[in-house]
């Protein structure tokens, strides 16, 4: 598991070899770099779970225009580096985002809109709706409001990119570092159902990361 | 050579990065919108390189796109860029423009592998959209191609760019082939109404469903490395070529400029539509145009 | 048992080589015929094709346990086909082209998969063939009085102009039907689809070469190209009768391609992939110009060696996995690699894609129709290659990539050795075609010395040189490969964590997880689209079986009729006999 | 030995068949193979002596009776003898199966049809061609009948019928002739022939056309053919295939030519010829009786022996000549290989048939359909391009394009049949086959590739009956006794 | 009404529930025969729903089954009850195959079992293996409490009816206040320039 933010665009050798040569400065400073091109660009699944799905047009299109801020809406989540979850969260609903989630590549953030996912909003009592989306995922930025307008997302875009660029700790390192604690939440309200063991490598990261 | 090489691929990278940046940026603000920087495309290729996780599917998904990259790669140093001047001529006259066209077609069939491989369903579906699409939409260009390689009395480019320099221009010659070769490139460009394969309201993002990181990212540097590929082969073409970078640069994006104000204003077609209209119109203007060569010129 | 015929197949190779050219025998059957075999420079090409395509296809057989019957006919047909192509007389010419005919007849009867109505239409449709080829013999021997090739070449001159014109025709047909144009197809496709599965090969490969073996014995040899441009005159820079056929050979190719598209079994794609590209030789064989010769030869060597590497990978595919539809394969390609890559060879040839030997055939004849003019003949060649791309990815889509749709594909081991050898080499010799396409012009040149037509310049082994440009097939493959590697190098170099082997069900499926019972696969969705789009609908929707069809229920209806005179009592018969009798007097006496 | 003996042998023999059926059966069969066996060397002693030969009885000629051999009957005795040879091996064999069966009748009458037919090529005299016409006729009817169920006998009296009423036709020809010339040897009315009267001699013509051509089984006459080949054995269809229809063909060609009508009648007896194989190889398509579908096969051939021997040119001749030869060693490969199978199956049903397995029939019946097809390597390719050659000389392209076209719709159920024999999917039963039959099959089958490969054995002799058919002079001469 | 005497032939009463709505109680065992005539001979041939009630205190389920006409000018509830232990109703998928999903639901909903239905999966909810959720014995609250534990939150506002009063208490008290200062201010001023007071006023 690589360490910090930069993560392993450039091998650890390549790392060593610029402190070796004095040159950490240089590293860090393209570690900077890479961080500003991430937060210059978002790609974005925006994964209508709830009536928050109906604010995401306006905040790509003409009105409020997302992608001055290099945030563009892509088809899959293997291309996505955000997934915007927009409302209440069912246990069904839940199955599939976590599966959406794990396909994304790292870093991946996510982001929440509304109340709902916070704690389960209007669905409070509910007997299939999730009330705390942060015990299964890990979220970055969560928008409140119900629902939030988006003008709102937008701060939350500016939000996710302000700490991408200083380098905080991300939602996907949680979620690396905590995965017992995640899956174990995630088995509890799926039932034990949870999808197969083939996924990816983040089911036994301890294990060397072999399916 | 080789420097030539590198100079010319990074020149490439460059100008088609920026040309799809103002690609946005123009279609941005047709829309009413401020819309991205003009290196935009530069960044999401920085980030999507920088990717900690790049998902493969076994050596073919993984040789894909590098063959697609090829492909660009291989275009591009067969495009003589500039018209009086020994820059790569060496390497330009050992293909010719038949080369080209087939060429053109080699990196997405390669990269069609790496989607079959993927497994994806929607990915394999793009792939069939993108060669139906290629049956209606090569026909225009092919008869514009074959059009100028018989009045030139030759297919390789160099020679019909001479021809250019003592009979005008082909824009100007032959106005119809023109119109047809610059319909389909349209549709090389992936623009509307013929962005057919990565139609992602319908099938997910098509081809590119299953890449990601780097993968992505050499997809999307090719991409630009083509797009100005092509667009010197046009240029070369019906233009005359350009025999400094100024005219270069200038001829291309004036090319560049037209076909995204044509794709701009256009829904998508679906398949059939394309191909019904790519066989009708487009074709008959080219047809036309080449007649004109054949039988009177 | 295979070995012995493996030895048997290379001796014709040795002999011909012993001959080197110079072969010349003749065998008197009676007073009249005599039989004589004659080694021209294109008898000699296609005599090598045919051979050597027979020692692969034996190599493969090597892994299955087939009687010595088969052999013995398979050697039979080897025989008559190099009776056909050294043949310096008609006769010699029939009997090979008969002997090919029955002997492949059998072989194709030992299929398992074969019904009656394929094997009759397969038989009647090459009897056709040969009468038609007759009828020519006849008529040719009518004003010749020797069945003799130079005697009646010499005599085709002096001959009335509907006589030269019944004679091309009666020939061309008989060569078109084996060949399989358009409209006389009818039998390849069930043929070739349901002939055991190694034996297609030789058919595709080989069998329909000696329909354009044929072709070039007329229009070049018997008639001359000469000749043809005297009797018909020229359109553009071309002749007249090579207008005409250039466009039966398009519309054969454009049709079957389209067609081909559209098929679910694998076999028959490859039958009516193989009518296409054949349309593509028929197309240019009568221009009657260098190129056009040249073009046709290169891509009967082309298009020879594509089919054989293809037939043979799927005939393994087939006898390894027991599947032969592309809805009931998929996801082969880390089970059988190698297979995988030989096919990828074979597609990117048949696909005429650059570095391989594909693009320099097809090159030749884009410049072939260039050099005479023909655009818009030219156009349905590069229209009929664009639309193919989409079944050459079907086929390897259909088989290799994608996912299993059975259990027991997940579990199926490489192919027997044997298949992979004559594979490996094919799949060599196409990408030595590709790199030293200038090889090509030392072998055409003296076959176009022998039609009398200007040869091709050589430059050196990687350059084809023609009339309109020329390209290097070594820098461009070495090209290809150099930035190849540089590319991969670079893009390894890029260590993101990745994770190389994914289980084939991780896709991004809208969240959703696929299992086993998901249809993943779209081999049956190809083509679907084509069926949308009007021009291409009405070529689809149309078939010459309704035409066959209706001439065998006609056929039939007639036989009823004839066969209820003959149910009469013999009082009926009496009658007939006494009325016929007086009806001749009265006509007699008056 | 004299020519007569190829009449007086048989006709012993059948006398002393029931003294020989006492002897015991064996004897009965051995006996007969040995007087076939007899015949046939004899008439290949005759191969290569200067033709043509005479034996005349008692009184010389054109008053005597003759039996004339030149090359054109060489060849035909060469047919019937090696036809009844293999025949009587066949029948060693049939009745060694059908114990039961009355095989002294079919000795009697074998024997007796053998000599007719001879008789009839033989003789060199209107009168007693009418003789030995009637005797091959009164044979043949009781051969069909042979099996004395319904069909048999339905088929042998419709024979005796059709028999009768042709027999009328040429003894009232016969009748005309002799009230015209006066004289009933052949030489003598072939030299007057064209003294009397056309419009007498048109209905001369015309009566020996229908009874001859009714014999043998030419279009509108021959709707009974089909129910004989059905009703009677197999053996004996390869007889009446090969044999009987062969010798009224010869008499119907060598009066053709004896008596010059070729420039008169040609082109009709061409069309004649054509319709005839036009409609039987149509009508062959329909069946599913495989006798009654080679009865029809065996028509069409004659149709198109009938076209290219009235074309009076030597090279067409010849090749029909061969082609008939050819086709009656095939023919009798394919009735007497049928025999086999339908002994077995018990039935003529051609699905039921398709149901054996035996290699070695496979191949034999193979080899028998692709001749008959005129496919090379084998004989009947030689007959059919020497047919077409002439043809293309005399520059008669319809007929060539006639025989082309209908060879096709002969492909279909020749082809239908092989490709049923090689049926995998059919429920199979072995068929063996006993050791006699391997012997007369194989030999069939070899002589089908021999003279398909080595054309010029038999070449020479069509050659020769060529010129003896068109050129009968010596004949002549010889018939009216000149220079005995 | 055509509808009512044919059905008080078979001794049902139709009663008027509003102008286009009309209902038919009926016995059980009488379900599917009236089922299958209201289809054939009254030519009521669309199935709109089948709905369920839990009449949990009586013990029995009412099950609905709402049907029109091609002219969809009114609708017949066909009611009738069902006991709540091992519910089991007749699958009605032959006949109006829209049923097919509409048990498919009551299925998952309220655990009546359809004898001869094909598919009684999963429709909306998946691996669900407790009490269907909508019969009403199912205890929803202590339910999502076991599944779902309240986000730990602050301890203020609890009760929000309770917060709104403190709220609004405050609010209060805060006006009232700074109304008390405004007027002590007031007054204090007043105090201070009297002059300006008594300026205004005139």
């Amino acid at each position: 598991m690589e360490s910090g933010f930069y993560g392993s665009s450039l091998d650890g050798n390549l790392k060593c070899k610029f402190e070796e040569s004095g040159l950490a400065n240089t590293h860090e400073i393209m570690e900077k770099a890479v961080r500003w091109f991430r937060s210059r660009s978002i790609f974005v699944v925006a994964y209508g779970t709830g009536c928050g799905a109906i604010e995401m047009p306006p905040t790509f299109t003409s009105r409020y225009d997302a992608e001055r801020m290099g945030v563009v809406g892509v088809a899959t989540p293997r291309q996505a580096d955000l997934i915007i979850l927009s409302g209440y969260l069912a246990y069904k609903t839940l199955r599939r985002v976590i599966r959406t989630y794990e396909q994304m590549q790292k870093p991946r953030y996510i982001m929440t809109l509304g109340s709902c996912p916070i704690n389960g909003g209007m669905y409070w009592d509910s007997y299939n709706t999730i009330k705390k989306l942060d015990d299964y995922l890990p979220i970055d930025v969560s928008v409140t409001g119900c629902m939030p307008r988006p003008e709102a997302v937008i701060d939350g875009f500016v939000l996710l990119q302000e700490r991408i660029r200083n380098g905080e700790k991300a939602g996907w390192e949680k979620y690396d570092e905590n995965f017992e604690f995640y899956k174990e939440n995630q088995k509890r309200v799926l039932g034990g159902h949870i999808d197969p063991s083939y996924e990816t490598d983040w089911y036994n990261l301890k294990s060397g990361g072999k399916a | 050579m080789i420097f030539q090489i590198i100079l010319l691929i990074m020149l490439a990278y460059v100008v088609g990065f920026i040309y799809f940046g103002l690609y946005r940026n123009i279609t941005a603000r047709i829309q009413g919108r401020y819309g991205p920087t003009v290196y935009q495309s530069f960044y999401d290729s920085i980030k999507l390189f920088s990717k900690n996780n790049t998902v493969s599917y076994g050596w073919m998904f993984y040789l894909g796109p590098v063959i697609m990259a090829t492909g660009a790669v291989l275009t591009l140093v067969l495009v003589p860029v500039f018209s009086d001047s020994d820059f790569l001529r060496s390497v330009t006259s050992q293909g010719n423009l038949f080369v080209l066209l087939y060429l053109m077609v080699l990196g997405p069939l390669g990269n069609a592998l790496a989607v079959g491989t993927g497994g994806n369903p929607f990915g394999v579906m793009g792939v069939v959209r993108g060669l139906t699409r290629l049956i209606g939409l090569e026909l225009p260009f092919y008869i514009a191609v074959v059009g100028l390689i018989i009045a030139a009395n030759s297919s390789d480019i160099v020679h019909i760019i001479d021809v250019q320099k003592t009979a005008g221009l082909n824009i100007i010659n032959h106005p119809l082939l023109f119109i047809g070769a610059m319909i389909s490139m349209v549709g090389f460009f992936g623009a509307s109404p013929f962005d057919i394969p990565g139609a992602p309201q319908e099938v997910y993002s098509g081809p590119r469903t299953e890449f990601s990181g780097k993968f992505l990212a050499l997809l999307m540097s090719q991409g630009s490395l083509f797009a100005f590929a092509k667009l010197v082969l046009i240029v070369d073409l019906f233009l005359g070529g350009a025999d400094s970078l100024v005219m270069l640069v200038l001829k291309t994006f004036t090319i560049f400029v037209a076909i995204i104000f044509i794709g701009i204003v256009y829904g998508r077609y679906k398949v059939e539509q394309a191909v019904d209209f790519l066989m009708k119109l487009p074709t008959l203007i080219a047809v036309l145009g080449l007649a004109r060569i054949v039988w009177f010129g | 048992m295979n070995s012995i015929f493996l030895l048997l197949n290379l001796l014709p190779i040795l002999f011909l080589y012993q001959f080197g050219g110079a072969l010349h025998v003749s065998l008197p059957l009676t007073s009249e015929f005599t039989l004589s075999l004659i080694q021209t420079p294109l008898g000699t090409f296609f005599a090598y094709l045919s051979l050597i395509s027979f020692l692969l296809v034996t190599i493969a057989q090597k892994s299955k346990k087939l009687a010595c019957n088969y052999y013995v006919l398979q050697f039979l047909l080897s025989m008559a086909m190099l009776a056909i192509v050294l043949a310096g007389d008609f006769i010699t010419f029939f009997i090979g082209w008969e002997i090919m005919t029955w002997s492949s007849y059998f072989l194709i009867s030992k299929s398992n998969s074969i019904d009656i109505k394929s094997l009759q239409k397969y038989i009647l449709f090459s009897l056709a063939s040969a009468f038609s080829l007759i009828a020519g013999i006849v008529i040719a021997y009518s004003f010749a009085h020797s069945f003799d090739f130079s005697v009646i070449s010499n005599s085709f001159k002096d001959m009335p102009f509907n006589i030269k014109v019944a004679l091309i025709v009666l020939f061309s047909l008989s060569f078109f039907t084996k060949a399989g144009v358009i409209g006389l197809h009818y039998w390849v496709v069930d043929t070739y689809s349901k002939a055991p599965n190694l034996f297609s090969s030789i058919l595709s490969a080989v069998m329909s070469k000696m329909g354009i073996y044929g072709l070039f014995l007329v229009y070049g040899n018997i008639v001359g190209y000469q000749e043809l441009k005297m009797m018909f005159g020229t359109i553009l820079n071309g002749t007249d009768f090579g207008y005409v056929l250039a466009w039966i050979g398009v519309a054969t190719s454009i049709i079957a391609t389209f067609k081909a598209i559209t098929q679910d079994e694998v076999k028959r794609l490859l039958a009516y992939s193989s009518i296409a590209q054949l349309g593509y030789i028929i197309a240019v064989i009568g221009f009657g110009t260098t190129y056009g010769v040249a073009g046709a030869m290169y891509h009967t060597l082309i298009h020879t060696i594509i089919k054989l590497l293809l037939f043979i990978n799927v005939a393994a595919i087939v006898a390894q996995t027991g599947k032969n539809r592309f809805s009931q394969l998929g996801g082969l390609i880390y089970r059988t690699p190698v297979s995988f890559v030989m096919l990828l060879i074979g597609i990117i040839g048949l696909a005429g894609m650059p570095p391989l030997g594909g693009f320099a055939s097809k090159f030749m004849m884009y410049n072939a129709a260039i050099d005479t003019k023909f655009a818009l003949i030219l156009i349905g060649m590069l229209f009929s290659g664009a639309a193919s791309f989409l079944y050459c990815y079907k086929l390897v889509y259909g088989i290799y990539l994608g996912h299993p749709t059975s259990k027991n594909l997940e579990t199926t081991k490489e192919v027997p050795i044997s298949y992979l050898i004559p594979q490996i080499i094919l799949a060599l010799l196409l990408v030595l075609a590709g790199t030293f396409p200038g090889a090509f012009i030392k072998i055409i040149n003296p076959i176009l010395v022998e039609f009398s037509l200007s040869t091709i310049p050589y430059s050196g082994l990687g350059v084809m040189n023609s009339a309109v440009g020329s390209f290097n097939g070594f820098f461009i493959m070495s090209a290809f490969v150099v930035f190849f590697v540089l590319i991969l190098l670079l893009i390894t170099r890029i260590k993101s964590k990745a994770k190389n082997n994914l289980n084939r069900f991780d896709i991004s499926y809208c969240g959703e997880v696929p299992t086993q019972d998901t249809s993943l696969h779209f081999g049956f969705g190809f083509g679907t689209d084509l069926y949308r789009i009007k021009f291409v609908n009405a070529i689809l929707k149309r078939s010459s079986s309704s035409f066959y069809e209706s001439l065998a229920t006609q056929t039939k209806k007639t036989s009823e009729l004839f066969s209820r005179m003959y149910y009469g009592n013999i009082h009926n018969t009496m009658i007939i006999i006494l009325l016929f009798f007086s009806t001749l007097f009265f006509i007699g006496v008056n | 030995m004299s020519l007569g003996y190829y009449f007086l042998l048989p006709v012993l023999f059948s006398f002393l068949t029931p003294y020989f059926k006492k002897l015991g059966s064996f004897t009965l069969r051995g006996s007969s193979i040995l007087l076939s066996l007899v015949l046939f060397l004899q008439t290949v002693a005759y191969v290569g002596v200067k033709l043509p030969q005479i034996s005349q009885f008692s009184i010389k000629p054109p008053l005597g009776i003759a039996f004339i051999l030149d090359g054109y009957s060489l060849l035909f005795l060469l047919i019937f003898t090696f036809s009844a040879l293999v025949v009587s091996f066949y029948m060693y064999w049939f009745f060694e199966e059908n114990s039961g069966r009355d095989e002294a009748r079919f000795y009697v009458f074998f024997n007796m049809l053998i000599a007719g037919s001879i008789g009839m090529i033989l003789s060199c005299d209107i009168f007693n061609l009418y003789i030995f016409f009637e005797i091959t006729g009164i044979c043949s009817y009781t051969l069909s009948a042979f099996n004395k169920d319904k069909l048999g006998l339905e088929s042998g009296i419709k024979y005796l019928i059709i028999g009768s009423i042709a027999s009328i036709f040429i003894v009232f020809a016969i009748m005309l002739i002799y009230l015209q010339i006066g004289t009933v040897n052949l030489g003598l009315i072939a030299q007057r022939f064209h003294l009397i009267d056309p419009k007498i001699s048109v209905l001369i013509v015309l009566m020996l056309f229908i009874g001859f051509g009714a014999k043998a089984e030419l279009f509108p006459m021959n709707f009974w053919a089909p129910d004989i080949y059905q009703g009677s054995i197999s053996s004996v269809n390869g007889l009446f295939s090969s044999v009987v229809a062969k010798a009224y063909l010869f008499v119907f060609f060598h009066l053709f030519y004896l008596f010059n009508l070729g420039s008169k009648y040609m082109l009709f007896v061409m069309v004649i010829g054509a319709i005839t194989f036009l409609v039987s190889e149509f009508t062959a398509l329909n069946q599913t009786n495989v006798k009654r579908l080679f009865a029809y096969s065996t028509l069409g051939q004659l149709g198109i022996l009938f076209m290219a021997l009235s074309t009076n040119s030597s090279q067409t001749v010849s090749g029909a000549l061969f082609h008939l030869t050819s086709h009656s060693i095939s023919k009798l490969l394919i009735f007497l290989a049928l025999g086999i199978l339908i002994h077995k199956f018990k039935s003529a049903k051609i699905d039921i048939l398709g149901n054996f397995k035996s290699g070695f029939l496979t191949i034999v019946l193979a080899i028998g359909f692709l001749s008959i097809l005129g496919i090379p390597p084998f004989s009947g390719f030689v007959g059919k391009i020497l047919i077409l050659k002439g043809f293309a000389l005399s520059q008669n392209y319809t007929a060539i394009a006639f025989i082309l076209l209908v060879s096709i719709v002969e492909a279909i159920y020749f082809f239908r049949l092989t490709a049923m024999m090689l049926d995998k999917k059919r429920a199979k039963v072995t068929v063996k086959v006993g050791s006699v039959n391997y012997i007369i099959l194989t030999l069939l089958a070899v002589l089908i590739i021999l003279f398909g490969v080595y054309p010029s054995l038999l070449t020479h002799y069509t050659d020769l009956a060529t010129n003896a058919l068109l050129h009968p002079t010596n004949y002549l001469n010889y018939a009216l006794g000149v220079g005995l | 009404m055509d509808l009512a005497s044919k059905l008080e032939k078979l001794s049902l009463e139709l009663v008027q529930k509003q102008d286009y709505l009309y209902s038919v109680t009926i016995d059980f065992e009488r379900l599917e025969s009236l089922l299958l005539s209201f289809l054939n001979e009254f030519g009521y041939i669309t199935l709109d729903s089948i709905n369920c009630r839990d009449d949990l205190e009586d013990g029995f389920f009412t099950i609905t089954y709402c049907l029109q006409t091609e002219e969809r000018d009114h609708v017949v509830m066909i009611q009738t009850k069902i006991q709540r232990e091992n519910a089991s109703l007749p699958t009605m998928h032959t006949i109006w195959p829209q049923a097919e999903i509409m048990e498919r639901e009551m299925h998952e909903m309220f655990g009546v079992d359809f004898p001869g239905h094909p598919t009684l999966i999963d429709f909306a909810l998946e691996y669900w293996d407790n009490m269907p959720p909508l019969r009403r014995d199912f205890d929803t609250l202590e339910y999502v409490n076991s599944m779902n534990p309240f986000r730990e939150q602050r301890n203020d506002a609890l009760d929000a009816k309770e917060e709104m009063k403190k709220k609004r208490e405050a609010k209060k008290a805060a006006k009232l206040k700074a109304q008390q200062e405004a007027e002590a201010k007031a007054a204090l001023e007043a105090q201070n320039n009297p002059s300006d007071e008594v300026k205004n006023e005139e």
